[in-house]
Parts: structure tokens; sequence; C-alpha cells
């Protein structure tokens, strides 16, 4: 049975080698199936030793990841059905397919890993397979955002990298517990907290992602908000330090970073237009949730299982809604198509909306009360309101998410399956979608007991009552809101950045050219006087080096230099 | 363009690894006693020719030898591969031409004679080949444009016949079970002279169509050009 | 022995004008020259080291080195002259300002 | 009857070179017949020395001191191995690639070169390893120039005569070491060799001379232009094996032959090249404006990775840890070997199909050859060293080892290469997105594409994923 977990890692894999065929379309929508398979048969704990891949890779399932397994397998393959049924027209589709069954197996392989070395070999390759989806469109955006998308992930995985040899150099050991963590170094701390951060869209590593989101087509945006950035989640349960230690001042940088993520995105967020910008915000701000609440763990060690056993059911809340809510985007046919399923459509847009904010009888109530335990624990009492602030923000994000809904222009973009067109129809689509949608109207009742299910309704209702009144201003003032509607351009830290670039470049400019005036005298002179003695500066670097008498007189001193080392050191008995 | 001060430092940083050298040499000449003179002349006997030299170089040491062989083989491909020849000298006058005709025939015969005495006196098949070589490259001088050579299908043949024969003879005594390049006793005289043989003539075939350089042409044109 | 040193001493000598010909002369045929100094150099001194007095007869190993060793330098040789011709022959003028 | 496949080995591309240079219009056929001989040969003797242990051979029965033998252990058959399988992709490459008048100097050429590869990667006597060298080298500057182009041409004749250089300057040192100890068998040598003066200057001039072959920063000021102007076969098997031949010596003497008498510092000159050359060679290649030229200068920087394992092997005691690590430094060079060859044949493609290889204006031609682009960015993977490739898994070594040793300045040097290395090969990638309808046809000319991409394959994904049997091969030689 255990043998199910190599296979679903691996058919995907092997499927994206056929995958560029036009009649290997289907590829993307089977090849999760063995993975979803695999989270409800295989026992938990056993582990499978293949010792003859990479280091000696470790394959297993444990209750943290059953439920990740469950809902990465689930999602990537509602996604992958949905891509292949909406890019069947696309002539690119080969390319995308190939990239999104390698990104899927990457994401499978990280989840079910069990050493270091598996991990992250899941880790790195869905990160960067993820790049060939971002850009698949090839439009200036779309590079635009797969650069960013890149430059971060590149260094997030880098990161990573050096963290996860620190930690095996450290430990000693390619498959860690909390324990043999306990003494790690604040260094590899804060290489996890940076490498897990950007893939988490954590404040200020975030901006790719309102970038991304959007310019990716569905199918892959809903993998990237819903599956891939949970894994930063996965990554800190494994590689922090969780309930063996107490790491006060490490969590209170946790939950301040946690709570900047929060109040910052849910700010941007609301000052939005398209909607999947303001899912993108959405996404960032639980990241800070996330971040919160491992901050919080970090300082009370007593809290770990009861956090981490909460933390998963929130991710896996999270990522069905979020995916559901970016799927379903895709599903949305413009008002005037009298089209019977477009109100189940928006029906189930709005059913997952609530859930995302927590609305009761929600899988979002449930995920909340899992939660509270450690917001009422913790010595500061500060922080329970502001968390409650903070949810009633989200509800209002999603409020005005639903309103763009109507707002947004739903254009044709060459990536997904044309909107415009009235004779197209994804009856799979929608199909696996409602599977979706009922799996999270059933989790509360699956999860937890009747006293959760009610947990959030003073918050929707506090919500409610703000949002009314300003939805009421904007209907009968158009235009009243307008100026803030554009304050601030979707991934708005991009921007700042090019501009601290070119204040610098011009500074720099600015700086080197009074240096020069001040040096040009002085500076003529010593021209004069290095032409004279070392003849002129070489224009390019290596003109100099492919000068015979350089070259011969830098390898005569690398000669020597080596003779030198030889003789000069006493040698060792 | 070379920094001056760079023309300065050269010779310095020469003469220090120069002096590291002599001083090093010195040591080891002196450490370094009979080295391996003791052993290979006392094997001499067993090596099937009486000349030590061509016993280390055709024996004990053959494949070092057969090696070189294929770099000579080597710089001749790549002289072909880079182009057609130089054009030929301009015909000699009758007193080069009729000095040329005495010449060559000695050479030739000079290097039948160094093929032999390798066995046993310095000599041997470089040698041969150098001298067979220059009866070519004497040729080409008095205005041969094939320098004596023979036309492109058999002078391809001639320059590896060196090499094939010495790896075919390797080859064809480890598939008797000897071992490769292992001469079985009482034929090692015999297949050294018949390595050798096939060796002198790619050598100097190879030498003389080096010295032409450009690749060989097809036997209607190279004749008609003679 | 002080033959020998000699010998030996002038080798060293050759494989050092060799190495200086060819680090700071730029035409390329001098290059070449300065290889075949110092592979002389170098040969000198093998053949140097054969020696072992009047009355023993001489190592024949250094000998064999030497020949093959002057075999391979005569390929590189020409192989680099047909190179140097073929530049020359490109462009008419010396293939030295490389 | 008795069968020595360390002297086929060598034999049998020396014979089909003689084959093919005899009848030369049936090169190809001959070539490709030889090559899989070869390859053949080379897989069956290291299948031998992977189930049993080392094998050694000595030819006319004399044995050392006196005569020359071959030994394969596991380091010889890692690398011979790797060149091996290259050099039959690039074979089947070149088979459509020239021309009918190129393909008569190409191979004859071409199995002289490869006969020499395999010669030096078996070779135990360091005379007949300066034959070898030379037999390389010279076949391998005629090979460069094939394209006939001026600028080939002179790089090659540039790259001829530094590699004399650097022959003449090993045969010094041969010729001190036999002068002291009177012998030239690398394994008898390093029972009698001692620290002092003569083992010290033997191993600079060697050492020195061997890092212009490698082309070892700064030493490398030759190959950019020698291996971005050669045809894309050749550039592939200088890249891929001909300086990677000159690292193997110097690790076999580093190994075998100098052990007792090096030391850390001589170690941290190596290290230092090595930074220089990952920095220095990562930067030019991401500013390089064509595709050959940024491949050249990236095996610039692969060199260095090689290079600064040597610190890092004198600072690890003897034991597992120490294995590990020499066997990571083989894995990455037989990881580049497969990467740096796919890469440049089918830049080759690239380039041919584009009529030039000038980066910014590739995006069509990419388009055009999917599996070309494809195999470019699984040779990419390698480069960078994202796993699942063996360079990922050697770079992963190196740097917990590196870690445990506290010599974290390199982990430093690693991971900017690392960063610039993705910079560069993203650069190329880049251009390959746009949106150009993508022909059906992912294969356009299997004979070409098909080497190129299962090269790239092999870097990205085998070596790293099923490497175990390398650390088993590796512990039946050198290790053991």
């Amino acid at each position: 049975m255990i043998w199910l977990l190599p296979l679903a890692v691996a058919l995907p894999l092997l499927l994206s080698g056929v995958a560029a065929r036009p009649a290997a379309w289907w590829t993307p929508g089977l090849a999760a199936l063995p993975a979803l398979v695999a989270a409800f048969v295989i026992p938990l704990g056993e582990i499978l030793s293949l010792p003859w891949i990479l280091l000696g890779m470790h394959l297993g399932l444990d209750e943290t990841t059953r439920l990740f397994l469950f809902f990465t397998a689930f999602l990537w393959a509602v996604g992958g059905i949905t891509a292949s049924e909406a890019l069947r027209q696309d002539p690119a589709a080969g390319r995308f397919r190939v990239f999104f069954l390698l990104a899927m197996s990457g994401n499978l392989l990280l989840v079910v890993a069990q050493d270091l070395v598996s991990f992250y070999t899941g880790f790195a390759m869905m990160g960067i397979a993820s790049y060939a989806l971002v850009i698949h469109e090839g439009h200036r955006a779309s590079l635009r955002a797969g650069k960013i998308y890149l430059i971060l992930t590149l260094v997030g995985e880098l990161a990573l990298f050096v963290a996860l040899v620190l930690i095996a150099s450290q430990v000693g050991l390619m498959m860690p517990d909390a324990a043999d963590l306990a003494t790690l170094p604040g260094g590899v701390i804060a290489l996890v907290i940076l490498g897990f951060g950007i893939k988490a869209g954590l404040v200020p590593a975030h901006f790719w992602a309102p970038l991304a989101y959007p310019a990716a087509p569905i199918a892959a945006a809903a993998m990237l908000s819903g599956a891939m950035s949970k894994t930063a989640l996965l990554g800190w349960l494994r590689f922090l330090p969780l309930g063996d230690v107490a790491l006060p001042a490490w969590g209170t940088l946790l939950i301040f970073l946690g709570l900047v993520s929060m109040f910052y995105a849910l700010t941007v967020g609301l000052l939005q237009s398209n909607p999947r910008v303001i899912l993108a915000y959405s996404s960032i701000s639980k990241a800070g949730l996330f971040v919160l609440v491992l901050g919080i763990i970090l300082i009370d060690p007593r809290l770990a299982p009861v956090g981490t056993a909460g933390l998963v059911l929130y991710a896996t809340h999270h990522a069905l809604v979020k995916g559901g809510l970016f799927l379903g985007l895709g599903l949305r046919r413009p008002d005037r198509d009298p089209d019977r399923t477009q109100v189940w459509v928006l029906a189930g847009l709005v059913l997952l909306a609530v859930a995302m904010a927590g609305g009761p009888l929600t899988s979002g109530a449930i995920a909340k009360d899992a939660l509270k335990p450690l917001l009422n624990l913790t010595d500061w009492g500060w922080l329970e309101t502001a968390v409650m602030i903070a949810a009633v923000l989200t509800t209002l994000l999603m409020i005005r998410f639903l309103f763009t809904l109507w707002s947004f222009p739903l254009a044709a973009r060459p990536g997904d399956h044309d909107p415009l067109d009235p004779s197209s129809t994804q009856p799979a689509s929608l199909a696996v979608w409602a599977v979706l949608v009922g799996i999270v109207a059933i989790m509360p009742f699956v999860f937890a007991t009747p006293g959760a299910w009610l947990t959030n309704w003073n918050i929707l209702l506090i919500a409610f009552v703000i949002a009314w009144p300003l939805l009421d201003a904007a209907r009968h003032h158009r235009g009243l809101f307008r100026p803030l509607q554009h304050a601030v351009p979707p991934g708005d830290l991009v921007v700042p950045l090019r501009a601290l670039r070119i204040a610098l470049v011009w500074s720099g400019r600015q700086a080197l050219r009074r240096l020069a005036r001040g040096l040009a005298r002085p500076q003529t002179r010593l021209t004069a006087w290095i032409v004279q003695w070392f003849g002129p500066a070489p224009a390019d670097p290596e003109r100099s080096l492919r000068d015979w008498a350089t070259a011969g007189l830098l390898w005569l001193v690398i000669l020597v230099a080596l003779l030198l080392a030889l003789v000069l050191t006493v040698q060792n008995p | 363009m070379t920094p001056a001060w760079a023309k300065v430092l050269i010779p310095i940083v020469l003469i220090a690894i120069g002096a590291v050298l002599v001083w090093a040499f010195s040591l080891a000449a002196l450490e370094g006693g009979d080295r391996l003179a003791l052993i290979a002349l006392e094997r001499v006997p067993e090596s099937g020719v009486s000349n030590p030299i061509t016993s280390v170089l055709l024996n004990f040491r053959a494949y070092d030898t057969l090696l070189e062989v294929a770099v000579l083989l080597t710089a001749l491909l790549g002289i072909w591969s880079l182009g057609p020849a130089a054009p030929a000298f301009q015909p000699a006058s009758p007193i080069l031409g009729g000095m040329i005709a005495w010449v060559v025939p000695l050479l030739i015969l000079s290097t039948g004679y160094m093929l032999w005495a390798g066995g046993h006196a310095p000599g041997g098949a470089f040698q041969a080949g150098a001298l067979l070589g220059a009866a070519g490259v004497t040729l080409a001088l008095g205005g041969d444009a094939s320098a004596g050579l023979p036309g492109e299908t058999r002078l391809r043949f001639l320059s590896v016949l060196g090499v094939l024969v010495f790896t075919a003879v390797g080859v064809i005594l480890m598939a008797l079970g000897y071992g490769f390049l292992t001469y079985p006793e009482g034929y090692a005289k015999w297949l050294i002279i018949f390595i050798e043989t096939a060796a002198t003539l790619s050598i100097g075939v190879t030498l003389a169509a080096a010295y032409l350089g450009g690749e060989p042409r097809d036997e209607r044109t190279s004749r008609s050009a003679t | 022995m002080i033959t020998q040193f000699l010998y030996g001493g002038s080798g060293i000598l050759l494989f050092l004008l060799g190495t200086w010909s060819f680090i700071v002369h730029p035409p390329l045929i001098r290059k070449l020259i300065a290889i075949n100094v110092m592979g002389a150099g170098v040969f000198h001194t093998l053949v140097a080291l054969a020696y072992r007095g009047l009355t023993a007869p001489a190592d024949p190993v250094p000998h064999a080195l030497v020949l093959t060793g002057i075999v391979v330098a005569v390929s590189a040789t020409a192989l680099a002259l047909a190179f140097g011709q073929r530049l020359d022959r490109d462009h008419g003028s010396s293939a030295d300002d490389d | 009857m008795m069968i020595d496949l360390l002297a086929l080995a060598v034999a049998f591309p020396l014979l089909g070179a003689v084959v093919v240079t005899a009848t030369p219009s049936h090169a190809r056929g001959l070539g490709l017949a030889s090559a899989v001989l070869t390859t053949l040969t080379s897989l069956v003797l290291s299948l031998g020395v992977w189930r049993d242990g080392s094998v050694r051979s000595d030819f006319g029965g004399w044995g050392a001191p006196l005569g020359i033998g071959l030994q394969a252990d596991g380091l010889s058959v890692a690398m011979l191995v790797m060149s091996n399988l290259v050099a039959l992709a690039v074979s089947v490459y070149a088979g459509s690639y020239f021309s009918a008048t190129a393909r008569r100097h190409f191979w004859p050429l071409w199995l002289l070169l490869w006969s020499a590869l395999n010669g030096l990667f078996l070779a135990t006597d360091l005379f007949n390893l300066y034959v070898t060298l030379e037999l390389l080298g010279l076949s391998a500057a005629a090979l460069g120039a094939l394209s006939g182009t001026r600028a080939a041409v002179a790089a090659n004749l540039r790259y001829l005569l530094v590699g004399l250089l650097g022959s003449m300057t090993y045969l010094m040192g041969v010729a001190l070491l036999y002068s002291r100890y009177g012998m030239l068998d690398i394994g008898l040598l390093a029972e009698v060799i001692e620290p002092g003066l003569v083992a010290w200057t033997a191993m600079a001039l060697m050492f020195s001379g061997l890092f212009l072959k490698a082309a070892l920063f700064p030493m490398h000021f030759w190959l950019p232009p020698a291996h971005a102007n050669a045809p894309a076969p050749v550039s592939a098997a200088l890249s891929a094996l001909v300086v990677k031949a000159a690292f193997y010596l110097v690790l076999r003497l580093w190994l075998d032959l100098f052990d007792p008498v090096l030391n850390a510092s001589v170690a941290n000159v190596l290290g230092l090249l090595g930074a220089g050359a990952v920095i220095w060679g990562s930067w030019r290649a991401l500013r390089a404006e064509r595709l050959k030229l940024l491949a050249a200068y990236s095996t610039v920087a692969q060199m260095g990775y090689l290079f600064i394992a040597f610190p890092l092997l004198v600072a690890t005691p003897p034991g597992l840890a120490r294995d590990n690590l020499l066997a990571a430094v083989v894995l990455l060079a037989m990881t580049h070997g497969f990467a740096k060859a796919g890469f440049f044949l089918a830049a080759g493609l690239v380039q041919k199909t584009a009529g030039h290889d000038r980066i910014n204006e590739l995006g069509g031609a990419a388009q055009a050859l999917p599996a070309a682009t494809f195999a470019i960015g699984l040779a990419g993977v390698a480069l960078i060293g994202l796993p699942p490739s063996g360079t990922f898994l050697a770079k992963w070594i190196m740097i917990e080892q590196a870690m445990i040793q506290g010599l974290w300045w390199w982990v430093v040097v690693i991971m900017l290469g690392t960063l610039l290395a993705a910079a560069y090969i993203f650069r190329v990638l880049g251009h390959a997105f746009n949106r150009e309808p993508t022909p059906y046809r992912f294969v356009n000319d299997a004979r070409t594409e098909i080497p190129a991409l299962l090269l790239a394959f092999i870097s990205a994904f085998v070596l790293g994923l099923i490497a175990q049997p390398l650390w088993t091969l590796l512990d039946q030689g050198v290790l053991g």
C-alpha cells in the first residue's frame, strides 16, 4: 500500500514527459488521482525508504501531512481537470501541461517527503516549474510578474537550501524531529522564515503574489494560492523548533511580522478593484495569521499540539476555499448570459466568500474556532482584539470581492477559457468545482462539534454594519471611492522598489559626477602617470587577461604560489 | 600591449623558479641512483632486440610508442583539415634535378639501413622514417607537387599503416592469449621489425605529406599536376 | 658528475629561456619556436639523467622518452605551423596581431 | 582467447580512426560503428569494476616500473562512463550535423580524441600521460578549428600553444620525479615519494601545467574563444570532456601521488583560484551576448566548483565523510559533463536554425525548436544545481562538509555562483516564452535533438535520482 506514495509523486512526473502532445490534453486531470487515493488509504507512521534515490529518499505520512496531502491532491485534481478543459484551444497548452505536471509532482513530493533533501527537491521543482505557469500567457505583464516571481523564488530557495544544509550538518540527520531542531542557531531560523516567507507571501516579501495571481492562467493561480502557498506552512511546521523550546524573541518577531502582514495586506487589498488581486491580498493576510500563530507557539511551546492541529485545519480550509474562489472566477460568465448555471456559480462563490470571511456554519468558522484557544491563552490580551479587527477587515475584503465580481470587466484572456464566448462550456470543470464547494460546505459538520459552527457570527455582523453604509454611499455617489481605487497599484512594494532603484542610480551618478569633478585635476595627473607606467587601461577586463604577457605572468605567479604554499607550510605529521 | 612592469617582473620570477629548479634537480640527481637502468638493461636480452633503446621503445614501453605514432597521425589529419596545400615549388634546374635523382635513392637506401640497424645499434623506425620523409621533402623542393607521394587512396592507407599494424598486432596478440602488445617468446624480434617497417613507412609518408600541407587530392588531379 | 650538472643545468636554462620567450614575445611563430626551445631543455635534462658515468652503460629509458617526446613535439610543431599558414593565407598578413 | 577491456577501450577508437582515415567515403557509418563499439567496451569494463573492483593490465607483460599498464578503478571508470556516453551522443549528433566534406575530417580526429580520453582516464604512468595529453590536445585543437573561420583557427592555435606550454611544464615535473625516484608509475611513486623540495617542485610544475589545460581562472583566457567558435559537437566535447580530463588528472595526482606531500595551504591556493573562476566565469556568462560564449564562460565557472573541492577534501578527515565528499566531486564533474554537452548540442541546433546565436534575438528559433529549448532548460537545471540534478546533491554534500569543518566562506562562493548561474540560465530561457505558435511536432530532427535532450535529461534527473551506484563504484577504487 505504501508504494502508492512514490507512484503518486512519479505519475505526474512521468506524464509530464508526454504531456506536450495535443493528444495528451487529459493528463493534468488524472495525474493527481493516485495521490488523492493515497491520502485516504496509506497507514500513518509507515515510512518507505528508497536509499538509492538522491541521498536516500524517505516517504511517509503523519497526522499533519495526511490532511495536507488530501487538500493538495484534491486541489491539483480539480485544477488539473479545469486546466485540461480550459486550455484545449490554446496552442501553447502543451508547454503549460508539462510545467503544471512538474509543479504538481514537486508539490506532492514535498508533502510526502520525510527527509530534507526530498522535501527541498519537491519545493524547488514546484517553485521553478511555476515560473513557466506564471509567464504562460507571454504578455508584458505576465513576463514582468514572472520575472519578479522568479527572482523572489530563487532567493527563497537559496535561503532554504542553505537552511536545510545547515540543519543537516548541525543535526547530522536527514530526518530531524522537533527535538533535534531545538539547538538550531538563530541564523537557520531566520533563513527558514525567509525561505518559506517568500512562498507564503509574507510582507514584505509578498509583492510577487498580487502580480502573479492575475497574470497566470486561472488554474495556475488557484494552485499557487491554494496548494503551493500552503507548503510554506508545512515547512514552518517541520523546520521551526516548535513545541520543544521557548524562543520568545523569535516568537515576538513572528507575531509582529504576522500582524504587519495581516493589516497591511487587508488595507491594500480593500483598495483594489481586480478580484484576483483582492484574493491575492487575502492570501497574504492569511499568511500573516499563520505566522502569528507560529509566533505564539514559539513563545509558549506547551501550545504546540493544539496550535499545530488548528493551523493544519485552518490551512485545509483556506486552501480549499481560496482554490475554489479562483476556480470559480474562471467559471464566471457575463451577466447578460442568461445561463442558469451562472446563478449556481455565483451562489457557490458567495458561499466560498462567506467561508473565507469565517461566517457561521462554514469551514471558516470552525477553523477560527480551532485557533481560538491559542489567542485566549497568551498573556497579550490585545492580540485577540487585533485578530478580531483583522477578521472584520477580512469580511469587508470579501464583500469588496463579491462586489467586484459584478463591476470588474470580464475580458477574454489568451491563457484562459474565453468567458465571453457563449458557446463554450466547461461541464467537467463545473462538476468538479461543485464537488469542491460541496466539500467546503460539509467541512464544519465533519471536522467539528456543533459548538464551533457559530463561532464568528458577531464579526460578520460588525462587518455588515460597517459595509452597509459604505456600499450604500458608493451606490448613490458613483465615484466617491474612485480616488482610493487606484491609490495603491497591485504589487504595492514593487513601485517604491523601482523608484528606489532609480533614485539610487540617480544619486549614485550625481555623487560620482561630483566626485569626478573634485578629482578631475589630480585624476588627469594620475591617469597620465598610469598611462605612462602601466599602459592604457583596458576597456574589456578580459582583454588584459588575454594579453599573453599578463596571462603568462599570472601563471608564473601561481606556480610560485603553489611552490611557496608547499614549502612554507609546516607539514602535518 | 604588455605592461612595462610585467616585462621586468617576468624574468625575475623566472630566475627564481630557475634557481629552485636547479636546486631540486641537483638534489634529485644526487639521490637518484641507477633509476630504471639496471632493470631495463637486465631485461634487454628478453626483448628480442639488442639495442636497449629500441627495447624500451618497442617492447617495454611499446604502448607509448603506439600513442606517439597516433599523435603523428593526428597532426597530419589536422593539417589536412585546414584546407588545400600551398602551390608547388618551381621545377628544379637540371643540376639540382640531377642531384635530387642521386640523393633520393640514397636516402631511401639509408632508410632501409637505419631501420635494420635499430635492432642492435642507434637507429630505428623514427630515424628511418625521418630519412624517408626527407626524401619526400627533397622531391617537393625540386618541384614535385606531390613530393613523390601516391594518390589519395594509397596515401591515406600508408599514413595509417603504422597505427594500424601496431594496434592490430597488439589486439591479435591479446586475442591469442598473450596480452595486449605482449610478444610471445621467440617472435619478438620479427614482430618488432614488422611493426617498425610499417611505422617507418607511415612516418616517412606523414612527414612528407605534412610538409606539403593541405588535403590529399584525388589521383587524377594530382597526376595531372605533376 | 660535473658534466652531468652542466648538461642538466643548461637544459633548465633552455627551458627557462623558452618559457620567457613564449610569454613576452607576441608573434605566434616565436611562441612556437619558444615551445621547441622549452622542449629541447626538457629533453636535454632527461638525457643528462641517463648518464651513469663513463664505464656504465647509459639508462635507456630517458633516451626512449626523449625520442618519443621529440616526435610528439615535431607533430605539434607541424600542426601549429599549418594553423599559422592557414591564418596567413586567409588574410595575407601575418598572424602576429593576435 | 583473452579479452583485455582496458586495452580495447583505447584500441577500438584508434582502429576506428585508422579505418575512417583509410576509407573517408564511409566515414559516418564506420565512425558510428566504432563509437558504439568503444562505448560498449567502456560500459562492460565499468560494469566489471562496479561488481568486482579495480582491474589493472600490464602491456608487454613487464609490469611496473619497467613497462606501462592501464588501470581502471572507481574514479577512472566514473569519468570513463560519463565521457563515453557523452561522446556517443556527440557522435550521433555529429552524424547529421556536418557536411560531407567536414565529415571526412571530423571522424578520424574525433576517434583519436576519444582514444586519448579513454587512455587518459585509465593511465597509470606519468610519461604515458604526457603522450596522451598531447594526443588529446592536438586532436582537440584540430577539431576546434574545423568550422574553418578565421576566429576559430586563431582561437584554436592559441589553445594549441597554451596546451603545449602546459604539457612542457608538466613534462619537466615528470623529469624531476624520474630523476629522483627512478620510476614513472603513479602507484609505485606514491609509495616512495616524500615531502621535500623535489616533490614540491615537481608538483608545482605539473599542476601549473595542468591548470593551463583545465582553464582554471585566470588561465582560462583561451577557452571562451576556442569553445565558442568550434562546431557545436566539438564545443560540446571540448567543454564537457577535454577540460574535465585535465581536472581529472589534477584530482588523480592529488589523491594518488602527492597525498603525502601536500598540505592545506596549497589546497587553499587551488580553492581560491576555483572561487575566482566561479565568480568571474559566472559574471562573464551573465554578460555574454552570444549563447555559445555564455556556455563557454559557464564552463569556466563550473570548473571552479571542482577546484573548490580541494580545500574541503584536505580539511575533512579520512572516513565516510571524505568518501562522500569525493563522490560528490566526481558527481559534480559527471553532471557537468552531461549538462554542458547537452547545452552545447542544443545551442548548436538553435544556432543552425537562427543562423546566429545572439541571445537577445533567439526567441523565434527557440520557439521553433521546443525540444532543443527544453534541453537547454534541463541542462540549465543541472548547471544551476537545482534538484534533482546531480549538481544539487554534490553542492549539498560540499556545503554540508564545509559547514561541518567551519569553512563557511566556500559556502558563500558556491551560493553566489548558484545565484549567478540561475541569472544567466533564465536570461536565456526567458526568450523562449513568448507567444508564437509552438509546433505540434516536439522533435523536428531526431538524430540531432534526441542526443541533446538525452544528455540534458541525464544531467537533470538521472544522475541525481540514482546516485547510489556511483557511491558503490567509487568504493571500489580510490576510496576502498
